[in-house]
């Protein structure tokens, strides 16, 4: 593995080994670990936000009127199953598998655009019912809170289809995995994230 | 030598502050409490202050003893490179500990006596305190009464005050007497104090304690002040009885009364002040300007920005921004208006007619505010 | 093959990769940590002394309660923007600027482990500050106090642009603090030299890597709370609209919740520098180290367990203003204990009197009684008195002021020799040093009386007759002769950059490794790889016997001969990626959405551009061969 | 690569299982709620259920089980810092509620959840804060929950808002004529009418005498005195007609809406109120009058100057006379006075015909006049409005 340039290749290809590091961690999937612990917080302050203002809207619609519980269930269970995609995907390119890689790696970005595709539904569906973020506390702290995580599914969305891509431009082996792992961790972040969401915001609300 | 003149200054330069120091009583200041729970804060400084005191002696000793013992020599030897001492290291945890223990427990005994909830009886004050830009309403729902920014109440009593606030966070308070609380919108917020049962101010017959917002509320912040007067209860109750059926005077003998009662519907007063000697049973202007009822009763005007002299009034009213930039009053006049002077002092001697035995002459102020 | 360096070395098509080494091209360009520092330290002095002229006619203004120096708008404005650049643009960059340039010489590494997203953190937080004050010549500076409590902050209250520059301003400054405190973690964990343990970094690395931790902690709430008020104002949302059900109490949760870490954030990096200089100055070990380490941690861990101490009159109730109280003094214990830490530092030492060691000493004077007032405060009861008065002005700037500022003048005279090759005055610097310390205590001494005696902040003016003149007037003065000291620094600065005397790489005799490289250190940092096996390494190397230890071999450090030293290339994207932020929030702020969008689309390119770019650079190689690209 | 033993592809189809059983579970415990389980021990499945799920991915998905220690110990440090400080903060907002819920003047209302109609809820809620600032002002604070004081009935409590002070009180002097009016409602009345009246004069062009006698009939059913008036309204109505007709096509300037709501309910609100009605006998009506100035000849001037240089002397607004005083308001920025101004024009009615915004630059012509406020009044009589 080597940190040169490319115009540095020509004068002998590994002539450089690896600069020296105090830890066995590589240096990107620390930082997207430290990213992700940082994250917790942010959204944490954004459900924070939703809890304390929940019950407090002064005009409907309410989380009642509008929560499908069985098809949040569906797209969490989509999102859920991205996730175990994802691993494979890893799995695949860490035996050299670039094929199954390939396909797991569209199979986790499919699943998330399905995901993204229940949203905007049900976005659509909460605005023809009358909500919006200017209607009251609940849509407001609603979609932002919800938004955000959307917004995170679509970063990611664009993050492994540009792998995806990467790896038809130029040769994947299966030293590069670390970069899938990132992204895969990204992925399962946002993963948990809404599961935290789909409990406290949407099943909560029926009990 | 200018040098003589310096060396005779500095001494007084460094010795002025210091005795000034000395006292540090004042109308507004937390070390002269004069209710029950200002005292316990006031206790509670003055605990910490003189368990400060060897604290600092101590780090300030050690600290100028290592620096005049530890300074560099000409033939200083290499110290002694030790990286510590586990046992002195323990010591000097464990003496920043019981410090922290000593002062946490008053402390916490301290929030449980004068936090806690009361259960308001009929034997309470209770007083609904709102704070707007930048004035302060206080009603008395017991009693029917809504005035503004001076707060009476009876000598001895318990006062529960329940704060809220009707645009953006304010700060009650109050020094002498309890310390304060924020009124924020859509919170209801709680205050209570306990007051003397004496006045102490025997011939005025009442105390005056000043106060003022605390939290940035922009504009005139710095004027929205407020004064609590504590009366013995007989005079309370005759303040309460002149608010729920203020006198109405219709006529005046006074013609520079009359001008002013007829000057505060033409300058449109009444279309944002209710002044309920006005005419009988009548409710003027809007609920987020101050109310003006029986205003002759008051020491202060413009949020307790000025003694209610008959001058101070008729100047508040000719030019309100430049008694208290920033605020909502508009000025009423053309700064040419040639009748701009006699009306605004007309309109002051009405006002301060207002719920004076007689209707004509300003109550002479005996305000112990010292502004 | 442990690690992961980016392979990714497809060349930009569009920017190709700058190479100057000088000029503005050099600099806008630049990933080198030793300029970056330099730059954040540059910019966080000049807004210091924005800020400080602001302080000046804050002063002024409440020199006599009939001053009309300024309008009460005037005077918010001036408060707020002296608060938000002291905090945000001056103190805590001059923190992270201090880490830039030497964490890594500390460390024994070449560069911060990301070196463009360091640039990108330094840019976005320069833009950012600067976008906040274009406020004042774009219809007015934000004039809601630091905190900004809702509901201040919301269109019905304050229509003027004010509050958008301080919340986009200060969003965008926030991203680039995070990204910074994510890079300086990485390169503290993976990039110290060999032999050096954690047990064996330097205080002040261990304080920047406790304060990192802190930032990431900290600034996500205050990016959400900005988010919230930047949607309610721009997009319309209900956050803090009171007429909707809103509770303004929410923002004051959001905002203490980072705004105490903040204060941490901020002195933190200040207990580092005063860690390395009172060993150095006393030719003596840090007493206690793993104890100032652990306290360390300990201070980092219940800082964010204390928010509510803000809050105390909010009416929280009793029994939450009882657990932050006791939060609050746990917290005490122990910054105690790094004070008599320090003592014990000095004790027994051989202590020579030098500029920097005048600023420690009155650090921990003035540090001490901060501390002492910081107990007060912490006691609910009597936080409901001075809560919001000068009591409590004069207490965060004995600890933010004192504390921070004058530990950090202390550095730039400590480290100035290693970051100029030059010598500052020592003459000059005492001078200075006596007369900014005696000016500080004179402007914020009196303040703790003038609260006592009833005086709230942020008034432009305040009751005349109730005890306060004299104490306002001996605040003003002392902020005159403060000014008078802080002149005379910058004289020295000044001096000393053109005709300061010229040292050699160790001219106070330390302990650390950055004093092993030359002064200033050349830009691929060490010839050598250190070698490190002992807490003071390069003490060890000097004085061996009086250490215990057998100091590495001069050639145990690996040459760097079979790869050289890899030299990051500079890049455009930093820069890039920061303007279109920038841009597109001004975008946002004047409702044109189109610009935005495009500065969107451009900050997504520039991201791209980023990654498929690559580290690139070349490598320096000292086995006598030149360096090859 | 290094990074420890890796999990087979067996493990994570077990795992992605569970997961997908255990979600399915949370969702019956929704769907068909168990009444033995109690909504206490509901919700405590639930979170024990989603942590479960969180736990897995964590440890089975991100490898968190078998990767380096300091990653566990970051990413747990951050979420033990996260859970505490949100969970403390969510209990900060949620317990006091809950605690108020119970007693028991709240609990029917909560028990009735979303049933509880909306205007009730406000009160219950919010004490009344989604309504306007002045009502809610207003609204005495909804009684302390733990304080119980029987508030008597005040004498202060009356609350019109009308100015109608008794008739000795208006003999006292001739400039308090403007409240004459015996009674609220009758007043009321005559400014509904009157503009009716005024507007059919309009429209046949009548004769000034015809007109005046239209509207007097109109205003004497209300009071005898506002009859003196009315010729000057009618005055008003017929310069109105040409001044429509000769309209200039509207220019298509656009303007800052927000900001002149805002400039106006910073400065103008206080007396001219939120609706623009003013208040009766001390601030004229702006609404529905502004544009009556606004289509007379020179009017749009008029209106600049009187935001610019104030207002002094008696005017009459549908036959109510107003002698309050405007102060000057040429201490605002030029762009503010022009939006406030647009936004009166425009905030209560159509925009007059014709109607060209106000820009800066209208505003700063004006201002080199420096009129006094006696001046505009001045300036009043001659556009034929008085």
């Amino acid at each position: 593995m080597s940190a040169e340039a490319s115009s540095h290749a020509a004068s002998g290809a590994g002539a450089h080994p690896a600069p020296y590091r105090s830890s066995k961690l590589p240096d990107v999937k620390l930082l997207m670990w430290v990213f992700l612990a940082s994250d917790t917080m942010f959204f944490g302050s954004l459900i924070g936000t939703y809890l304390a203002y929940r019950e407090r809207s002064l005009v409907g619609p309410f989380p009642r009127d509008l929560f499908d519980i069985p098809l949040t269930t569906v797209s969490t269970f989509v999102l859920l199953m991205s996730s175990f995609l994802m691993v494979l995907s890893l799995h695949a390119l860490r035996q050299n598998d670039i094929g199954k890689f390939r396909l797991w790696t569209a199979g986790v970005a499919f699943f998330g655009a399905i995901f993204l595709g229940f949203q905007v539904f049900e976005f659509t569906h909460f605005a023809h019912a009358g909500l919006s973020i200017h209607q009251n506390l609940f849509g407001t702290t609603f979609f932002i809170l919800t938004g955000t995580h959307g917004v995170h599914v679509t970063v990611g969305v664009i993050w492994l289809v540009s792998l995806l891509i990467t790896s038809y431009v130029r040769p994947m082996k299966a030293k590069d995995a670390v970069y899938l792992e990132i992204a895969g961790l990204y992925w399962h972040f946002v993963d948990i994230v809404w599961i935290v969401i789909f409990t406290v915001v949407y099943l909560v609300e029926f009990v | 030598m200018p040098m003589r003149w310096l060396r005779r200054a500095l001494p007084v330069a460094f010795l002025a502050p210091l005795l000034a120091g000395c006292s540090l009583d004042g109308v507004q200041s937390i070390m002269s409490p004069a209710a029950s729970i200002a005292r316990e804060q006031h206790g509670l400084f003055m605990w910490t202050w003189y368990l400060s005191i060897p604290v600092m002696v101590g780090v300030f000793g050690v600290l100028i003893y290592v620096l005049f013992k530890y300074r560099r020599r000409k033939d200083d030897k290499m110290p002694d490179q030790s990286h510590g001492n586990p046992m002195t290291e323990v010591i000097l945890t464990i003496v920043p500990i019981i410090i922290v223990i000593m002062v946490a427990v008053p402390s916490v005994r301290s929030i449980f006596r004068t936090q806690t909830v009361v259960q308001a009886t009929s034997d309470d004050v209770v007083i609904h305190v709102t704070g707007y830009q930048w004035w302060w309403k206080f009603e008395y729902p017991q009693y029917g009464v809504t005035t503004a920014n001076e707060m009476h109440i009876p000598a001895g009593k318990r006062v529960i005050l329940q704060l809220n606030s009707g645009d953006v966070v304010h700060a009650f308070w109050a020094p002498r007497l309890a310390g304060k609380v924020d009124l924020i919108p859509n919170q209801d917020n709680r205050l209570w104090f306990d007051t003397d049962a004496d006045i102490k101010d025997q011939d005025a017959g009442f105390d005056v304690y000043t106060g003022q917002c605390a939290e940035l509320c922009l504009g005139a912040h710095a004027y929205m002040r407020f004064r609590v007067v504590v009366s013995e209860q007989d005079e309370f109750d005759d303040w309460v009885a002149d608010f729920q059926q203020p006198t109405v005077a219709t006529t005046a003998t006074d013609p520079l009364v009359a001008q002013g009662r007829q000057l505060v519907a033409t300058k449109g007063c009444i279309g944002c002040h209710n002044i309920g000697n006005y005419s009988e049973g009548m409710k003027f202007g809007q609920p987020q300007y101050p109310d003006l009822t029986n205003f002759g009763l008051r020491h202060t005007v413009g949020a307790a920005v000025l003694d209610a002299t008959p001058e101070n009034v008729a100047t508040w009213i000719r030019d309100p921004q430049e008694v208290k930039p920033g605020t909502r009053m508009p000025t009423l006049w053309q700064a040419s208006d040639p009748n701009r002077d006699q009306e605004a002092a007309a309109i002051a001697a009405y006002l301060l007619s207002l719920g004076v035995e007689g209707g004509t002459q300003a109550m002479a102020q005996a305000s112990t505010g010292g502004n | 093959m442990a690690t992961a360096q980016p392979t990714v070395t497809t060349r930009g098509k569009i920017f190709n990769r700058p190479t100057w080494t000088t000029g503005i091209g050099s600099w806008l360009t630049t990933v080198d940590h030793k300029r970056l520092g330099l730059l954040y330290i540059c910019s966080a002095f000049l807004f210091m002394l924005l800020a400080a002229g602001e302080a000046g006619l804050i002063r002024l203004q409440l020199l006599t309660p009939t001053m009309k120096i300024v309008n009460p708008d005037h005077f918010n404005q001036l408060f707020t923007m002296h608060g938000v650049t002291m905090v945000f643009l001056a103190i805590m960059p001059l923190g992270i600027g201090l880490a830039n340039y030497f964490v890594p010489l500390q460390i024994g590494a070449r560069d911060l482990a990301f070196p463009r997203l360091n640039a990108f953190g330094y840019w976005i937080y320069a833009l950012g500050g600067l976008m906040i004050y274009t406020s004042w010549f774009l219809g007015g500076a934000p004039d809601v106090g630091w905190f900004a409590y809702a509901p201040l902050t919301s269109l019905s209250h304050n229509p003027g642009l004010g509050v958008d520059f301080y919340m986009f301003g200060l969003f965008i400054s926030g991203i680039g603090t995070t990204g910074t405190a994510m890079n300086l973690i990485v390169t503290i964990i993976n990039m110290r030299a060999p032999g050096m343990t954690m047990m064996r970094v330097p205080v002040f690395t261990w304080m920047i890597l406790i304060m990192s931790f802190m930032v990431i902690y900290a600034f996500p709430p205050l990016t959400i709370a900005f988010i919230e008020v930047i949607l309610d104002r721009t997009f319309g949302t209900l956050f803090f609209v009171q007429e909707a059900g809103a509770l303004p109490i929410l923002w004051q949760h959001l905002f203490w919740i980072f705004g105490h870490p903040e204060v941490y954030i901020i002195i933190l990096p200040a207990f580092g520098v005063i860690s390395e200089i009172i060993p150095t100055f006393s030719r003596k070990s840090l007493f206690g180290y793993p104890v100032m380490i652990l306290s360390g941690i300990l201070i980092g861990f219940m800082g964010a367990a204390v928010w509510t101490h803000h809050m105390f009159t909010t009416g929280l109730g009793p029994v939450v203003n009882t657990a932050f109280s006791l939060t609050s003094f746990v917290i005490g214990i122990p910054t105690g204990i790094k004070i008599f830490n320090w003592l014990g530092t000095m004790w027994g030492g051989s202590i020579r009197f030098t500029t920097p060691i005048i600023y420690a000493i009155a650090f921990l004077i003035t540090f001490t009684l901060g501390g002492i007032t910081g107990i007060m405060l912490a006691m609910p009861t009597f936080d409901a008195q001075v809560h919001d008065t000068y009591f409590v002005v004069a207490h965060f700037h004995y600890v933010m002021g004192g504390g921070a500022l004058l530990s950090y003048l202390g550095a730039l005279y400590y480290w100035f020799p290693k970051m100029t090759g030059r010598m500052m005055s020592e003459r000059l610097g005492k001078i200075a040093a006596v007369i900014t310390v005696i000016g500080f205590h004179g402007i914020f001494f009196p303040q703790h009386i003038a609260g006592l005696l009833g005086m709230p902040r942020r008034i432009q003016t305040y009751p005349a007759g109730i005890g306060l003149e004299l104490w306002n007037a001996l605040s003003t003065m002392g902020s005159w002769l403060m000014g008078i000291g802080l002149i005379l620094i910058l004289i020295n600065v000044i001096h000393g950059l053109t005709r300061g005397k010229r040292v050699g790489n160790d001219p106070w005799d330390a302990r650390t490794l950055e004093w092993e490289t030359s002064s200033p250190p050349p830009y691929y940092d060490f010839e050598v790889q250190p070698v490190v096996n002992s807490l003071d390494p390069l003490w060890a190397r000097k004085h061996p016997d009086a250490m215990h230890v057998t100091p590495p071999a001069p050639d145990a450090g690996a040459k760097y001969d079979a790869g050289g030293v890899h030299i990051p290339g500079q890049s455009w994207y930093p820069f890039l990626a920061s303007a279109a932020i920038m841009f597109g929030c001004y975008a946002l702020m004047y409702d044109n959405f189109i610009l935005a969008i495009v500065c969107g689309l451009f900050f997504i390119f520039t991201i791209f551009g980023w990654a498929f770019e690559g580290v690139g650079g070349h490598h320096v190689h000292f086995d006598g061969a030149k360096e090859h690209a | 690569m290094s990074d420890g033993k890796h999990t087979s592809v067996s493990t994570y189809v077990i795992v992605a299982l569970i997961l997908g059983v255990i979600t399915y579970v949370e969702f019956a415990l929704v769907e068909y709620p168990q009444a033995w389980l109690g909504s206490g021990w509901t919700i405590f499945l639930l979170v024990a259920l989603s942590i479960v799920k969180f736990v897995m991915v964590v440890m089975f998905f991100m490898h968190l089980k078998d990767d380096d220690r300091t990653y566990s110990g970051f990413f747990s440090s951050g979420m033990f810092i996260a859970l505490a400080t949100f969970v403390g903060l969510t209990a900060m907002f949620i317990l006091p509620k809950a605690v108020a819920s119970t007693r028991p003047d709240n609990r029917a209302a909560q028990e009735a959840g979303h049933a509880v109609p909306h205007e009730l809820l406000d009160n219950i809620e919010t004490r009344g804060a989604s309504r306007a600032p002045a009502e809610i002002a207003d609204t005495p604070a909804v009684a302390d929950r733990s304080v119980s004081v029987e508030a008597p009935t005040a004498p202060n409590d009356a609350s019109t808002y009308n100015v109608t002070p008794p008739a000795g009180a208006a003999a006292q002097g001739g400039a308090t004529a403007s409240t004459e009016e015996t009674e609220a409602t009758a007043s009321t009345e005559a400014t509904a009418e009157a503009p009716g009246a005024v507007e059919a004069a309009a429209e046949e062009t009548a004769t000034e005498e015809t007109a005046a006698a239209e509207s007097t009939e109109a205003a004497t059913e209300a009071d005898e005195t506002a009859s003196e008036e009315a010729p000057a309204a009618a005055e008003e109505a017929s310069a109105e007609a040409p001044a429509a007709a000769e309209a200039p096509a509207a220019a298509a300037i656009s303007w800052d809406k927000d900001h002149g709501a805002a400039v106006f309910n910073a400065n103008c609100m206080a007396c001219h109120q939120m609706t623009g009605q003013g208040i009766p006998g001390a601030f004229p009506p702006l609404a529905n009058h502004a544009v009556e100035v606004y289509a007379a000849d020179g009017g749009r001037d008029y209106l600049a100057d009187a935001v610019l240089f104030g207002l002094q002397g008696a005017i009459t607004v549908n036959g109510m006379t107003y002698n309050g005083v405007m102060p000057a308001w040429g201490h605002l920025a030029d762009a503010d006075l022009a939006d406030a101004l647009n936004h009166v024009l425009t905030a209560w009615d159509d925009e007059p015909a014709g109607f060209q915004p106000y820009v800066a630059a209208d505003i700063a012509a004006r201002r080199a006049d420096g009129l006094s406020a006696g001046d505009v009044h001045a300036k009043r009589e001659t556009l034929g409005l008085h």
